[in-house]
């Protein structure tokens, strides 16, 4: 299995949700993050003085994956996230050895 | 000068002051984390703009000696010329009514900013404030609120057609509403409206507001009565229990369909019941005011949901509170009208209900309706002319990205790391 | 009637009609935040309900013409029936007479809610609170507050045993303090009670909290003396002596207890203090007063522990501040009641360290146990039935879910992407 | 005894007794999550101690019978003796004008805090506060507040020299902010104080905090006429006035630097403004308030940059608003004193532009440079020594950790996990 | 090495971190995260309009520990955070190459 | 590729990014998190009551870079984190199959 892991604009991740939904992924874990990258944050003014903000909001989605899937999943997550501008975000994709479903001790494919 | 009265006045201009960060605080909560300062700040920018506009020359135009016909007060006291601490108006300085009056234009203007939350030019609003000020709520106050004196000529709905409006249903609500009206349809829908939720990002604050908001109301109310006299002991009575019982009209709703009452539901039920009780709390009863809490709470539980099916994006339902609440409580001063309260008043007639006959409730509509017109046509118009000259929208981008950095170079919470202790 | 009298009176109803808000506020900040939405609304649906009862009939109970014994007040006033704008109470309009009592009326009920956070069905409580203030409140209240006229007769406190309690030690804090430890008994603990913290959500909503109840206070004890004189006066600086006096008691227990002082803490402390100079703000000297709220301040700081040892969840200690706070000041009275108060105050006798003797404190033992009996068991019958009828409580999993989403269908906070700021 | 202006002073009472809870929430807002809640306990503890200190001798100091050279008041009314219930000040009971005065002493103790944010330990703060308003606040309110009665002596600015403060701009502002300055300077500057932005974790907070400010500041300066007539409506509209101009003023000076107005702009704008009518409230007309107001919040959203340039950490700006501010309206009395005021209050002179010549300037001057060095050196003598007995600071890691963490073992905000409805 | 990454339910977490003590795990890192998958979130109404909240609170712990004790601290996990309930959520292992503690710049088992 | 995690005190993180950045490093990620280690967290008082709060506010980034870039990375991360007391922090690196830019769809080291 591998770990797919996707940081994309917070107005997108909806659309996301949805497309993966609709590919039939059944779970995935969202955390909101701060990103640094080419898009630029913005500039704050307080008591006369200005700071950069350098970080911009994300969210980062992790799925876990059968091999079989991760193309379709990544390009998935890519299509849905896709705005074109500057900021849209990265996938990656990580190798896992082992996945267990706490509720029932299933393990691995069977734990998805 | 009566002492007693002046100290109810000077504690109701308080009182009434207190309620524009009161709305701020209200609203504010009501938006996304990214706009609330911007919903705050054109709440706190009226009450910098109000005053001076007020001073200068618009208290004149609302309570100078009528220019013309009743729709306009003259210019004798631009830069309230003529007007020094020993000026009285009835038994309390005038200075102090300038103020009491003063506070209910800047609540007034207040109120219209939630119809365009999120997506105004901060300059445009700021443009708009006095403009407004100027040409719709003077005007407005001056012929509802500036009754004739012996020495001085007064408003033409106050005086010549005899609608009854204590406090200011039309004045207020009726104006407020039908302008947010106007300026919702001028500025247009928000980027995403219908598609997300944007919901309330802090309901505590919506509910202290809410709170701070009946706290004032109080003095807006009883305050009206320009005295501590059995006029302002009806107007308190009534505004509790107006507020009271549309808190449970609107929660009643909720419950019937929606199987639960929200917190958000009794904050607007409050607001509602004291939006329809404002022109109507010196002309009903005690048992009048439940009834116009009650219609009111559960008809504007309902008008809110208009908005989707006419499609226009009145942000924080100003139509659906302020518009109809207004009409609801001034209509009903019709029915409702309590003899009682009439013989205290000295003038208009008992309601349908009290053996009045429809006569006051022909006056109502009138009165309601000629305010609804004039509020509505003049802030379309002054919003399409200030979106000409300096247009009234920030970009969509900017407004995806939140107001408050765009307009103001802030954002409202810097929580970072402070929630730990949490988890622990 | 008095102006000066009634405008502090209309001003005072605003004062404590702001107290619920405030409580709503202090109360929510002390939960955690999946269920501030449902403290809060237990506040304000008592703000809806209360009105609509005590205009109904309840003010009646409470102070109509006594029906029996002193127990309890006629029926002669159901519906405001007989009161009219120019009826008077005293010095000031009986309409603002009213409000006045309705305000104590709204902050006693909302007070008890404290000891069911997180966990109480919201209809259940709907239930509770105008059943609550037909059996509970109106009685008590007409026991105490309801003085004999001349063609009216009074409550059995008040008239018969000549128990002092300027403003509500009994009524108000006693009956609540006792109702909420009845309503906890019954209700259960919460989930994980003991084993999870559990900490205030939002503390500096505390402090304002706090300080707006302080606020309202004023009005609280310095209204009650139905008039903007000398008793007002005396209610005033005792007021802002116990509430400053208890601050110092409870930071002080604390500091030796625990090394320092939290911010929770001072604002419990204040509570406390003006808990205990309710009843015997009328009838101590600054100075006593000043030990009155000392004297709370450090008691109730221990009193709040006992429930860990007890085995009862009042969730936000309504008991050990309101039920421990209340006896202490309706006692001290019986100690500290000064020889000029009492003669202002026209009766009553000196405390003991007044040379006054025993006399009073034994009238203040009977007043303090008798309230304190009656409503605990009122209300521990009170909400078994309901219990029995409609089940008091959500599901356990609802409760760790969050009751805010539950029965209200909200969430409080929404601040998702907003803090990012904060990095940078 | 005028009931009128009785109820007035009850209210206003109330009114500025709630300005140090605005005040908590408004610095509190100011600073990092980190340190909200020693904030605001700074501001709280002024609120428990002040009252103790006031009541015990300080308000015999201030206002007692003069004990020599106009410098300072007698013992005669030393835990309030020879004051009962029915003793008189003007048309008022003595007790409310006691505890009138206390709440201006609160509030100007509480001001100070905001130049320590974030890093003095509390136990030193507790201890400073009684020592400063023994050493400095009683007496300049002496030489300020307390004039010559018939059988009474006051202090020598109000009656000697002569100088015009109507409600406190030397003894309320100008002290607290030299006072403010000298403890800066004292305490040192916040670990990555310039490296850091330290922005505001709260700004609706701040700005909420704003709006109760300005509220109380109505009880504050229409208050200090003692009772509910002429002075008190010019004090009223001056009051409103000014802080609508300067919030103006701030916000223009913003958009021409900055090219945006900010949200905390605007909050500080109207405090500005607020604290140069403060003195000028009574001798200035509407018009000359909005002159005061305007040039207030443009010079005061100047000087704020100051602690940049000369390199102290006044971190909260007490010096730039309050010290800054608090001269320019106590100055600008010099120039705008009007003739109708001035007839009014019954003495001083007309200011420069309305003929009075630069008489009354120079007095005021004088008024201002004592109390501002008096206050200064005093208190930086004060904190010099607390610091040798105790030290003034915690640890500089602690600081970084968070003093709310240290001083009172609380964090403020626990929202684990109640933000997640947001991204649905 | 592995990085061993789990998520459970948020009341469950504190028994998670005692559980894993108990073990002598010295270490991990947790974030607050949102997880979408079987347990189904909850609805809200807002002005009388209903709409899903689909995320519903889970608290997600990182983990890095020697190949010797992934099993065990799989084990540990699951066992502490199971309520038996749909939701109890996932653990799942992945391969760490190198571990370095910043503050001696000791790397790898010495690391952690 | 690689797909470095770090886990740094909040403090230092701006030092961290400004150093990052001066070796070039385009982008990361960051996340708020809590730590648990040997530093211990604090204790607070709730109604006389004392707890611990065990965990301790940190901020965890990822960067993922190529092969090449690892070491310094780590080494920069390292030296700028660094306090040398107790609780600076971990790194860890993990290897990455695949990464794909959202924007233009570029994979592995052009997606960097
Ligand atoms: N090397 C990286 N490692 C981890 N995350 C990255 C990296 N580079 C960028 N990101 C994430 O991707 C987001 C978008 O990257 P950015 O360079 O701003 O735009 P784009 O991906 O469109 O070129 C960043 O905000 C950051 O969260
Ligand atoms: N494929 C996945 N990848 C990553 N996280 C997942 C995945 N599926 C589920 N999760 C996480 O596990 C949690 C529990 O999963 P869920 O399907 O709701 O219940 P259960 O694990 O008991 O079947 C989810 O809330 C989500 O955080
Ligand atoms: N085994 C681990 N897996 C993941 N993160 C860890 C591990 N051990 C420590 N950490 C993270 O590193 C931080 C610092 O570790 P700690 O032991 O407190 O200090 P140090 O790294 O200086 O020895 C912890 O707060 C935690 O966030």
């Amino acid at each position: 299995m591998k770990l797919v892991t996707a940081v994309v604009k917070p107005h997108k991740w909806e659309e996301v949700r949805e497309a993966l939904a609709a590919t039939g992924i059944a779970g995935m874990t969202v955390t909101e993050a701060s990103g640094y990258g080419q898009q630029k944050g913005h500039t704050e003014v307080y008591r006369g003085a200005e700071y950069d903000v350098s970080l911009v909001p994300k969210i980062r989605l992790e799925v876990v994956v059968d091999d079989a899937d991760v193309d379709k999943v990544v390009s998935t997550i890519t299509g849905a996230a896709k705005t074109g501008k500057i900021g849209d975000g990265k996938v990656w994709v990580i190798p896992v050895e082992s996945v267990v479903r706490v509720r029932t001790g299933e393990t691995d494919e069977a734990a998805l | 000068m009566d002492s007693g009265d002046t100290a109810w006045l000077l504690a109701s201009s308080a009182l009434v002051l207190l309620m524009a960060p009161g709305l701020a605080f209200f609203y504010g909560g009501m938006v996304r984390a990214k706009s609330v300062l911007n919903m705050m700040m054109m709440s706190f920018i009226a009450m910098a703009i109000a005053p001076v506009v007020w001073f200068l020359y618009a208290y004149s135009l609302a309570f100078g000696d009528d220019a013309k016909g009743g729709l306009v007060g003259g210019l004798d006291h631009v830069g309230l010329n003529g007007i020094s601490p020993s000026t009285l108006t009835g038994t309390i300085p005038t200075y102090v009514f300038v103020v009491f009056q003063l506070t209910f234009a800047i609540v007034t203007i207040a109120l219209i900013s939630g119809a365009v939350a999120d997506r105004m030019k901060f300059v445009a609003w700021a443009l708009f404030v006095p403009v407004w000020m100027t040409v719709v709520y003077a005007p407005v106050a001056h012929w509802v609120f500036a009754f004739d004196g012996d020495d001085i000529k007064g408003g033409w709905i106050a005086n010549k057609l005899g609608a009854l409006d204590f406090a200011g249903g039309t004045v207020v609500e009726i104006s407020s509403g039908a302008s947010a009206l106007a300026l919702a349809l001028v500025v247009g829908k928000r980027v995403g409206w219908k598609r997300d939720p944007m919901r309330p990002h802090n309901l505590p604050s919506v509910l202290l507001g809410a709170g701070l908001l009946w706290f004032g109301w109080i003095g807006f109310n009883a305050g009206s009565a320009l005295g501590a006299n059995q006029l302002a002991s009806l107007a308190l009575i009534n505004t509790v229990a107006a507020g009271a019982a549309a808190m449970l009209g609107w929660l009643a709703v909720e419950v019937i369909r929606d199987g639960k009452g929200t917190s958000f539901g009794a904050a607007s039920g409050v607001i509602a019941g004291l939006v329809a009780i404002t022109p109507s709390c010196g002309s009903v009863s005690p048992m009048g005011a439940l009834v116009v809490g009650a219609v009111a709470g559960a008809v504007c539980a309902f008008a809110i949901g208009l908005k989707f099916k006419l499609g226009y994006d009145d942000s924080l339902d100003v139509v659906g509170v302020h518009l109809v609440g207004g009409i609801v409580g001034t209509l009903l001063i019709g029915l409702l009208a309590s003899n009682t309260a009439i013989e205290l008043l000295g003038f208009g007639q008992p309601g349908l209900f009290y053996g009045g006959g429809l006569d006051q409730l022909g006056k109502q509509v009138v009165a309601a309706a000629v305010v609804l017109v004039y509020a509505f046509t003049c802030t379309y118009v002054i919003a399409t002319v200030i979106d000409r000259l300096i247009g009234l929208r920030i970009d969509e981008e900017h407004e995806v990205t939140g107001i408050d950095q765009i307009e103001h170079l802030e954002t409202a919470y810097d929580h970072a790391g402070s929630t730990t202790g949490g988890m622990g």
